[in-house]
């Protein structure tokens, strides 16, 4: 059944609203990211200037930033790839076997997401200090698995859930060890859920700012952790800010472009019980 | 039918007592090899964490002194007895309630949507999820940005329209509001993903005939929608619900908890609590005591969403 | 009665001579520290070559901005040891000391710390004392070089030495030189008010010319403050109203005093309607940030700062009213006996400091930059570039002077500045003040608001046991004593010691 | 191959009850046995402890001579088809019967030749290329077919394999599941619910309920020599019609009383009975067993039509005498007529008596 016209006209309307609701802010950055000092605010708004790349030569370059877009890059995609390969094989089982406390960790696992990253702070600050982590992406990534490896658990499993036992048990017996079986036939079903999942995930990891702030040393210090310092008790730095907004969201966008389908079809296929 | 299967020497009849045991074992404990490996980092990464700022509540233990004695209850006693703890408490429920259904109800509600149109889905899709990839942080300063009294472009647009501009941070009855808006506005993203998906893996069966039978769309939402989707709903509430509790480098750089204390969150009353007052044991025993409800309220949502599924 | 009053006196007066010749004694327990320097100007050999020197600090203002620019490649090459320096918002800064010190982490070799923080990382035994590695290498730091309250607030906690200023903050007052000097501005306000239009000196001169200048058609406001975060507001309160009227943050016995009718006097002027509304939309929650985004943007004709904003008004490309903007004193009470305008403006402010948990040889290094990066000749380097400085030598020096006309005033300011206190639970009882005062600015009776916070900081300091030790609030009198005896220890002269 | 279960126990994970219970069972060679029953009976646990995807609690398994009981699946040399999972999604049809042999290490020669061999086998072999989306599910189905064939495994076990499929797809899928065996003469494990798909495809049926076995034995066995209650009930549609009764001697014969009536029961049972008597038993007849007669009869009984449904070339009558509800198959042509009165004639020879206790069957057996 087709939407009459007027229903179309209306659903494009919200749609063309939201999307300026969206939109704007985040080109209103953009833009603010390329004026110069003097027109960062300015009343009314500029909107004619000659845009300027100095704001991002600062940040870049002045502030060093490149290695803190390195470090996120390493700390997000690192602690994403350990937090996969710990918490696949686990929501594989608990989403496989029925055994005495299985619903019990299932929850208990979501609810650890839940810890306030206060909590989280000091004792891995003294963890790392005890095992002489500070200042290493490991200790970071170790820090950012406490969220990140329940989430993926909490989705992965809905996605084995989708996928007949069956369907590993018959390579089983088709001659293949069980893992072997997940590796030939049950990864290649759910790898867009992972992707999905990754990507999440990612986004989570790369956005964090509490842990990054509070644990992060020189070398493992990430990209919103150096966003913050341009709110400084003497002023805000709007065009540096939005440079280093630009530079923040800019990887997790072009991801999500790429991996669209993969998230939309991941998503549906674990959502679905 | 010719060729011949190689087949492998029987193998021993009689096999080590061991060998049986362990395999035995092995079968029986088969998901304990899969789990270890993230329990085994839980344990680390989480569960020493807690266990170790829940002992902290019992300590006296605070940024300013070497000296940790044990007090039992203390500080658990001066959280209860803080109203600034149950403000915060109060915020951040009302905080989650607002922001978890009404990124819910905009993420549903566009996702619904773009089932009825047909051109140009894919960059609806794409723009509509982009508040989610932007960091909480990045998104509470342009948004401060925007809501700037002087210079933000809402102002503009107020006055551009004749309406006085107002100080919407800077007020207890808008600030709320605001936070909570903006947070809507980053989130609701998380619900339209996973309501699409899941809107888009309906069967078309039950839509068919119930359209047959002349029903409403209204009842057709009612009685085949919500009901078929209700896994779905609920995995995007718990997970929004998790997430908004500890919601903090949004309303951190806001508002600060500011104006008189409207917006202060959990977290945010636990940051201060430990980092500007230096309680560091009396933010541990309010922890402790956010950790025992959130605890409550995510069980309460997991009896419902596993009823839902063994319902099934 | 009258005996036991006196026994309790005869107590404290023992118990803080103890205290002293305790530190005293500390002090000279510690090992004596071998003289050093980066560079043996004799051999050229450079001890420190390839070791790096971490750096925790702050955001950018201009004057950490110049350090980066002129010092740091100067000190690298002379001495073959790397900079690093982290950057954190200041909000954040604190959280990341707090962990390291509780933990004994050696992160950092030198830390920003502001003097609110001090007491609470001194009590952690984070800080290491000074004294010892002048005495070893005094270098170009030359501690008598400041204003005897400022360095005691800033420096010193608990009468030791832990740091080398790196700005000291006072008040400081900017307006928008063009409108002070139109002409039609001039005589619009001579026919409303019959006096002619200078720059206010006392409040009550400010509230009418700021309404004068409040024109929110024109997107024009009188005079901006902020009310933001709570510690923030109290800090602008008592600099500018409280300490002006004679109000103190507590007695000799630490019984609060911010519910005395001085006090609610203040408190009443600074959150009044008439005050208020003068200013800006979103007075409420502004801060340092916002407040100076006005003024730059020239959306306020006059606006109250600290002295660290100055070269950023100044500055071309980041003020639109850079070219007209003057300084001048910040406004206070006239005396109505005396008829003298009283100031009293606070001295605070953030000094890099070393990490006690490094080892000997690192601490040796960091004292090596600090007395360098915050001696002297950088001070001059500074106030030459910047236009900023904090030292007495440099506020005092007549050329400088004639280029940077508010030099002497900081200088005053800075003499007569009355620090925090730096007791462990003051950013508590500071939070509670300040919910105080905003509760009045949101409409509460002022009265009401403050017996309340001020009731509230009783609490705190009960808690804290202060009461039942008998402890005494170090007046800054008390303070100018500790700091001059710190120069007896260490061998110089200051001239307002005697 | 010939395969032996010795006294399986298996209980469920997670609790302690029992999901199969002491089986004791032998497979001959070349047989195609079919295990029936209810759902949770224990069926498809106990195949799968033959494939090896479940690990015994107790007892032994052996496959041949081989005790299999602690082997992994893959080194069985068992195929199994499955339930509700028929091709890898993420393969090709040819991809999806190469899988097994790519295990082996086959070339790639090889490989294609016994690919295109099972493909044809089943009747797979236009869709080669095609994948999951393309194909049917009862295409699917024989693909999985294919695909457990294709390793000439030593067993075939087959868990409800067709019960996805719709009827007619059914029927013809069951004959082509009996040709296969029969061409390829290998042991073979049916697992079903669907006792018409036992009876026509078994060469034996073993019952099993609440994880025991009921009965083994052919089908006609099954069907006209229950052990028990349950398989006289499971086996047969419409099931048994089945009464409490009281054995009684009437004279020189044994009776039992239905209102008045006297059904004499055959002598067959004389021996079991103890000559006890009156003994309190459940007794049975078959809806094939009863005939309608005219009134004179004397061996009959007078009830009345309540609900006639046809079934095509037959018809299910249910006659009510007294309390007792029983349903009679006759032939389509037969005249009957709804409320209309009638009486039945019990077919002596068909009758079975069940103790009352524990509901085994009474007859005697050699």
């Amino acid at each position: 059944m087709q939407p009459s016209l007027g229903q179309r006209l209306i659903a494009y309307t919200i749609f063309f609203i939201l999307g300026v609701l969206v939109l704007v802010p985040l080109a209103a950055g953009v833009i603010t990211a390329f004026k110069p000092r003097i027109i960062w605010v300015s009343s009314p708004p500029t909107w004619i200037f000659s845009p300027t790349l100095e704001n991002f030569e600062f940040v870049l370059i002045q502030r060093n930033n490149l290695l803190h877009l390195r470090n996120s890059l390493i700390i997000a995609s690192g602690s994403v790839t350990i937090a996969l390969i710990l918490g696949v094989p686990a929501a594989y089982a608990l989403a496989r076997f029925r055994f005495r406390g299985s619903k019990g960790l299932l929850q208990w696992l979501i609810s650890l997401r839940m810890i306030p990253p206060i909590v989280v702070a000091l004792p891995f600050y003294i963890l790392f200090q005890t095992f002489d982590l500070r200042n290493t992406h490991i200790g970071m990534m170790m820090a950012y698995l406490t969220f990140l490896i329940p989430l993926v658990i909490w989705m992965m499993r809905g996605y084995f859930a989708e996928i007949p036992s069956a369907m590993e048990e018959c390579a089983m017996v088709e001659g293949y060890s069980r893992l072997g079986a997940l590796r030939k036939v049950v990864l290649p079903v759910v790898l867009p859920g992972i992707i999905a999942t990754a990507l999440l995930n990612f986004m989570f990891a790369w956005n964090e700012y509490f842990l990054a702030l509070i644990l992060g040393g020189r070398d493992t210090s990430t990209l919103p952790a150096a966003a913050a310092t341009y709110v400084g008790r003497a002023q805000v730095e709007w065009g540096n800010l939005f440079a280093i907004n630009l530079i923040i969201m800019t990887p997790v966008i072009i991801l999500t472009l790429i991996l669209r389908r993969q998230l939309v079809k991941g998503l549906s296929l674990g959502a679905v019980d | 039918m010719a060729l011949p299967i190689k087949t492998q020497p029987p193998s021993a009849t009689r096999q080590s007592q061991f060998r049986i045991w362990f395999y035995h074992w092995s079968q029986k404990n088969i998901h304990w090899f899969f789990i270890a490996p993230a329990l085994i980092a839980i344990l680390v990464v989480a569960i020493y964490p807690i266990v170790y700022s829940t002992g902290l509540s019992f300590f006296r233990v605070s940024f300013d002194s070497r000296e940790r004695p044990f007090v039992l209850f203390e500080n658990f006693i001066w959280i209860l007895n803080d109203k600034d703890y149950w403000g915060a408490l109060g915020n951040t429920l009302l905080y989650v309630a607002v922001t978890v259904s009404g990124s819910f109800v905009v993420g549903f509600g566009l996702a619904l949507l773009l089932r009825r149109i047909s051109v140009g889905r894919n960059w609806i899709r794409l723009v509509l999820i982009l508040p989610l990839t932007i960091a909480p942080i990045v998104v509470g300063l342009t948004w401060n940005w925007m809501f700037d009294p002087l210079f933000g472009l809402v102002n503009w647009f107020f006055i551009g329209i004749g309406v006085q501009p107002q100080t919407w941070l800077a007020q207890t009855g808008t600030a709320r509001i605001v936070v909570m808006l903006v947070d809507i506005w980053q989130w609701y993203p998380l619900v339209f993903l996973i309501m699409d998906a899941g809107l888009s893996s309906l069967p078309k069966a039950p839509y068919e005939s119930a359209r047959l039978e002349g029903a409403s769309d209204w009842m057709i939402f009612t009685r085949i929608t919500l009901p078929l989707l209700r896994a779905v709903i609920l995995v995007a509430l718990l997970l929004r619900t998790v997430d908004a509790f500890r919601t903090f480098d949004l309303v951190r750089v806001m508002t600060d908890g500011g104006p008189a204390q409207t917006t202060e969150t959990l977290s945010l009353y636990l940051y201060r609590t430990a980092f500007n007052f230096n309680k560091l044991s009396r933010a541990g025993a309010g922890a402790t005591i956010m950790l025992i409800v959130i605890s409550i309220i995510s069980n309460f949502m997991f009896r419902f969403l596993y009823r839902e599924q063994e319902g099934r | 009665m009258k005996n036991s009053k006196l026994m309790g006196r005869l107590l404290i007066i023992l118990g803080v001579a103890l205290m002293m010749s305790m530190s005293v004694v500390n002090v000279l327990a510690q090992d004596a520290i071998e003289p050093f320097a980066v560079t043996d100007p004799t051999t050229g050999a450079r001890p420190f070559e390839g070791q790096e020197l971490r750096i925790l600090n702050t955001e950018v203002v201009p004057i950490l901005a110049y350090e980066h620019e002129i010092l740091d490649p100067a000190y690298e090459a002379a001495s073959g040891v790397t900079l690093v320096y982290e950057n954190y918002d200041q909000g954040a800064l604190l959280p990341v000391l707090q962990t390291m010190c509780a933990a004994g982490g050696d992160d950092y070799d030198i830390m920003f710390v502001e003097d609110g923080w001090a007491g609470a990382l001194e009590a952690l035994g984070c800080l290491e004392p000074l004294t010892p590695y002048y005495l070893a290498a005094p270098g170009d730091a030359h501690p008598e070089d400041f204003p005897l309250r400022a360095f005691g607030t800033v420096a010193m906690h608990n009468n030791v030495w832990y740091g080398m200023p790196t700005l000291i903050a006072v008040g400081m007052f900017a307006y928008r030189t063009d409108l002070f000097n139109d002409p039609d501005e001039q005589a619009a306000f001579q026919a409303e008010y019959g006096r002619e239009l200078t720059v206010p000196e006392t409040w009550e001169e400010l509230v009418e010319v700021g309404t004068f200048f409040t024109r929110p058609d024109e997107g024009l406001y009188g005079f901006n403050y902020r009310y933001g975060t709570p510690n923030n507001i109290l800090f602008d309160y008592m600099i500018h109203f409280g300490f002006s009227r004679g109000v103190n943050f507590f007695d000799t016995d630490f019984n609060p005093l911010f519910a005395t009718p001085e006090a609610l006097d203040a408190a009443a002027f600074f959150t009044g309607q008439e005050f208020l509304n003068m200013q800006p939309p979103g007075r409420e929650s502004f801060q340092f940030g916002e407040v100076l985004q006005n003024f730059t943007q020239g959306a306020v004709a006059m606006y109250g700062t600290e002295s660290w904003a100055i070269p950023l008004l100044l500055d071309p490309e980041g003020s639109t009213v850079a070219a007209n903007t003057g300084f001048a004193p910040i406004p206070g009470w006239r005396n109505p006996e005396t008829g003298e305008i009283q100031r009293a403006l606070l001295s605070a402010g953030p000094a890099y400091m070393i990490n006690a948990n490094i080892s000997p040889e690192r601490k040796r290094l960091a004292w090596d930059y600090l007395q360098l990066a915050h001696g002297q000749q950088f001070a001059r380097l500074l106030a030459d570039g910047a236009g900023a400085g904090h030292r007495t030598s440099v506020l005092s020096d007549p050329e400088f002077v004639e280029r940077f006309p508010y030099f002497p005033g900081l200088l005053i300011a800075e003499s007569g500045g009355i620090g925090r206190p730096s007791e462990p639970w003051w950013p508590e009882a500071e939070n509670a003040l300040g919910q105080g005062l905003q509760a009045a600015v949101a409409g509460t009776p002022v009265e009401e608001a403050m017996t309340e916070a001020n009731n509230e900081v009783i609490q705190i300091v009960t808690d804290a046991g202060y009461y039942e030790s008998g402890a005494q609030y170090v007046t800054v009198e008390q303070r100018e004593q500790f700091v001059c005896q710190l120069f007896v220890e260490i061998n110089v002269t200051h001239p307002e010691c005697e | 191959m010939k395969v032996v279960l010795q006294d399986l126990v298996k209980k469920y994970p997670a609790s302690d009850s029992i999901a199969v219970n002491h089986v004791d069972l032998t497979i001959a060679d070349s047989e195609l046995i079919v295990f029936l029953g209810p759902s949770g009976c224990g069926k498809t646990t106990t195949m799968r402890m033959i494939a090896g995807l479940e690990t015994p609690d107790g007892g032994k398994i052996f496959i041949g001579e081989r005790d299999v009981t602690y082997v992994a699946p893959k080194d069985r040399r068992v195929a199994m088809v499955f339930q509700n999972f028929s091709m890898y999604p993420s393969m090709t049809v040819y991809e999806n019967i190469a899988f097994p042999l790519q295990a082996l290490k086959r070339s790639k020669a090889e490989i294609d030749q016994l690919v295109r061999e099972a493909a044809e086998l089943v009747g797979v072999s236009a869709l080669l290329k095609r994948g999951v989306r393309q194909v049917s599910g009862g295409e699917a189905q024989r693909v999985s077919l294919a695909r457990a064939m294709v390793r000439r495994p030593e067993v075939f076990l087959m868990d409800e394999p067709l019960s996805s499929l719709d009827a007619k797809l059914r029927v013809q899928m069951r004959t082509e599941i009996k040709r296969l065996h029969q061409e390829t003469r290998s042991t073979m494990v049916f697992v079903t619910h669907d006792q018409e798909e036992a009876m026509t495809l078994g060469d034996r049926i073993v019952v099993m309920s609440q994880g025991k076995v009921q009965q083994v034995g052919t089908p006609h066995e099954v069907f006209f020599d229950p052990y028990n209650l349950f398989v006289a009930t499971f086996v047969g549609t419409p099931g048994m019609n089945l009464f409490d009764g009281v054995i009684q001697q009437s004279g020189d014969t044994l009776c039992v009383d239905l209102q008045g009536y006297m059904q004499p029961i055959p002598e067959r049972f004389r021996a079991t009975l103890n000559a006890k008597t009156p003994t309190p038993v459940k007794w049975g007849i078959r809806p094939e067993g009863i005939r309608f007669v005219d009134a004179t009869d004397p061996n009959s009984l007078a009830g009345q039509i309540e609900i006639i449904e046809s079934l095509g070339s037959r018809q299910l009558v249910f006659v009510r005498s007294g309390d007792k509800l029983f349903s009679v198959i006759v032939d389509s042509l037969h005249p009957v007529r709804q409320g209309e009165n009638c009486h039945l004639h019990f077919d002596e020879t068909r009758i079975h008596l069940f103790e009352a206790q524990n509901g085994r069957s009474l007859t005697q057996r050699g």
